[in-house]
């Protein structure tokens, strides 16, 4: 999508925040996975891998890796103390029964009452679901990270979604390169920008009515 | 009782144009002494069945790319180009289900169940085509069982009856489509000596095994290897 | 993180006419700790869901012979004649389903699907009232999903995450039904520091427990010691 | 029903006979149980339980039980070399997908198309389902072992099933006090009669069609 690092960590960074303490936690692939390097520090999170890790621990010390012990992306992980393994019918066993408290998923198209659009666009090469239905439809706090508008300058964020969707009014909170929107039950609701963007930049791109708070309650990030 | 065997003697059991049932995730723990004996044997024709099309040249992804396979039913291909290629082309029929669902639609097919009952999807285009049933109010979808001609998977350690044991979380889709074949291989790093297993720690009885070939270990790359050989970005879920 | 209780702390989720589902076969795995603090607190009303009803002194049949049960889902309960009387009596609703079924049912709720398809029963008299599927030519019953209020299971060990592991065949439905309890509550013979379980050997993983109790080892005289020691037959499955 | 242990011990003894070397068996309660005492030397088979044991070995020396090792019946048992345990519900996988090669099970009647019925008598206190539901419908081979007649001397082997039935055309194999009888496609063959019944008395007490091989080819058992 044209995004650079920079933004894309400080999109990672800033999801990493929604982290509290003790959750059980998924995420998914790309701007996700970066999420595990921004943890607040005091902050202790249980990972879940869909290929049947809870309690997935940090990257080994290159050289150290297990080819038999890797995350749901491929790449090589350790085991945090705790930790257990079981077969993929049970690492969704537990994303279905609502034990994951927070999954971080990339997003293609959000509507304004929390529709995801991840996974297919129509006429162009699918990759396929992967994990991302399950995800998003059972855990608990779902953070969509995204580019805020499309390699066409497009609003990606939308009354409603024109892609096919991965799951109805689902997500909880979107992540922007340009801000960080809220879904509630009253709509889609601005709380912070990030900067160099401005108010009128962040509506003008969002194609969704978006409440916009008290100008003192909007926070800038840096 | 015995049933180990070579790898030439259970090659005989798959044929072209067979379903073909495989564990692993990304590769890991896709049993590669079967795959290359598969490949080399030329079989063609093949319906796979698992979580993914692996990677170019790791695990199933190899018959992918050697276009052996002229169905997927799969999760997801996005890191096998070559499957996306010839779905494209017209040349691979894919079905995609969510992880969570095919992997409960084999392992139902493995318990011996006709199918599940599923919410996930419901209100998303996957609908289309399916059997709907409701249930206290709420809507799911009728996801029959999956079962294959033949199913291969990976174990590190085996015993001559069949019993399984799995490598971290090579253990993935292996338990159940272990049980989902009509006839099932397993490739195992290690065979020890009946009785030598911890009856507490077998994840598969070997009743649902009917073959043991022993396996040459990982022969190929994997996908984060080359990356890292690459320069590219370590992607880690650690904390 | 640390999930380590008492018993009068969980005993407190425990209310009169809620949905207990619990482990154990026979009593075989019936955490007795928890039965023993539920009867004592004077819970009633009871829907019971497993896969019997013990013996009348043995496992969950306790609180059946002490009138504490409306109602049992269940596949047996020819092991203890104050089942049998109480529903002749009309002062327990017994609902049967064929144990593999069960199983089937309560691990369906435990990993969130909505139910199963089964042909078990299939041109009997457990189709009444059933829903019904045709797949591919063959006819299946429609079986929804059991879930409860609060599961209770017994495990050897267990550590404060809740990972928990079983003992010999006093396995049996305990891992189904510790994921299919809205609360859901071990009994470990022993609760060991965190770290210290085997990664590979754990059959429950710890998210789907809510609280550790330690239990205090097995407190009664079994079916077959009370036989021995009455001179009946012992009746080995052996060879 | 009034039969004495001599009896019930010939059922199993000849019940035993069916076993061949490495079969995988699941014995049900009752005459069932009996037939572990009378495996024919050199014949060894795989035993399945129900609460999740394959390969359950033989009682255990008094003061040697393990009260977490049971059968199905929860009778102490020790453990084959290569056995394993399972979940209850991976127990009834074995059973759903065919793997059990043969099972004995008690009945109350079979009709002369193999109709089982043995869980139910409408009216009286019925003690469940267990397992032998999955067992007669699923077991590659199934021996029914009953006494001839029931209490009131009526025939337990009819044309139809009186009682609601515990799973359609899946007796292989009927063994009584009186005779042993294969369900076959043509219907019910009389193969041997037990000591010291006359073929004449097991006709008139069986209530339905049986073929009747040549005279020289009927078995007696002593």
């Amino acid at each position: 999508m044209g995004m650079g690092e920079a933004s894309r960590d400080r999109i990672a960074e800033r999801a990493a925040r929604e982290l509290k303490d003790g959750m059980v936690v998924n995420l998914g692939i790309g701007i996700p996975t970066r999420v595990a390097d921004f943890i607040p520090s005091g902050v202790r999170v249980v990972f879940h891998a869909e290929n049947g890790i809870l309690g997935a621990g940090p990257s080994p010390v290159p050289g150290e890796e297990d080819p038999f012990l890797c995350n749901a992306g491929g790449f090589p992980v350790t085991l945090a103390e705790g930790a257990s393994y079981c077969d993929s019918a049970i690492a969704f066993a537990m994303i279905r029964r609502g034990c994951i408290d927070m999954t971080v998923l990339g997003a293609l198209e959000v509507s304004q009452r929390g529709d995801l659009a991840n996974w297919i666009v129509p006429g162009k090469r699918a990759a396929g679901i992967g994990g991302a239905m399950e995800l998003a439809q059972k855990a608990k706090k779902v953070v969509a990270v995204m580019n805020h508008v499309n390699r066409d300058g497009e609003p990606k964020i939308r009354k409603r979604c024109a892609l096919p969707l991965t799951a109805r009014e689902c997500v909880d909170l979107i992540i922007t390169d340009m801000a960080v929107i809220a879904v509630t039950p009253e709509g889609l609701e601005l709380r912070e920008i990030m900067s160099p963007y401005t108010l009128e930049e962040v509506v003008s791109r969002t194609d969704a009515e978006l409440r916009i708070p008290e100008p003192e309650r909007i926070v800038y990030l840096p | 009782m015995n049933k180990v065997r070579t790898l030439e003697e259970v090659l005989e059991w798959i044929e072209d144009g067979c379903a073909l049932m495989y564990g692993g995730f990304g590769g890991i723990g896709t049993p590669p002494a079967l795959v290359d004996g598969i490949l080399k044997k030329g079989v063609k024709d093949l319906t796979l069945i698992g979580n993914d099309t692996g990677f170019p040249w790791i695990g199933i992804g190899r018959l992918v790319t050697e276009g052996r396979a002229r169905k997927a039913i799969t999760s997801h291909i996005g890191s096998n180009p070559n499957a996306g290629r010839q779905m494209e082309e017209g040349t691979l029929a894919v079905e995609f289900h969510p992880q969570g669902t095919l992997a409960e639609k084999i392992r139902a097919g493995g318990v011996g169940l006709g199918g599940i009952l599923v919410d996930v999807g419901v209100g998303t285009m996957l609908e289309e085509g399916k059997g709907k049933v409701e249930i206290d109010g709420r809507t799911y979808l009728i996801e029959p069982a999956l079962t294959a001609d033949v199913a291969i998977v990976h174990a590190s350690q085996a015993d001559p009856f069949g019993n399984l044991v799995y490598d971290k979380s090579g253990r993935n889709f292996n338990p159940l489509v272990a049980m989902a074949g009509r006839l099932t291989i397993a490739e195992a790093d290690e065979i020890v000596p009946l009785g030598s297993l911890d009856p507490e720690r077998i994840v598969t009885p070997g009743i649902f095994v009917d073959a043991v070939i022993p396996g040459k270990g990982v022969n190929w790359i994997w996908a984060w290897e080359k990356q890292a050989a690459t320069g590219s970005r370590n992607a880690p879920h650690g904390n």
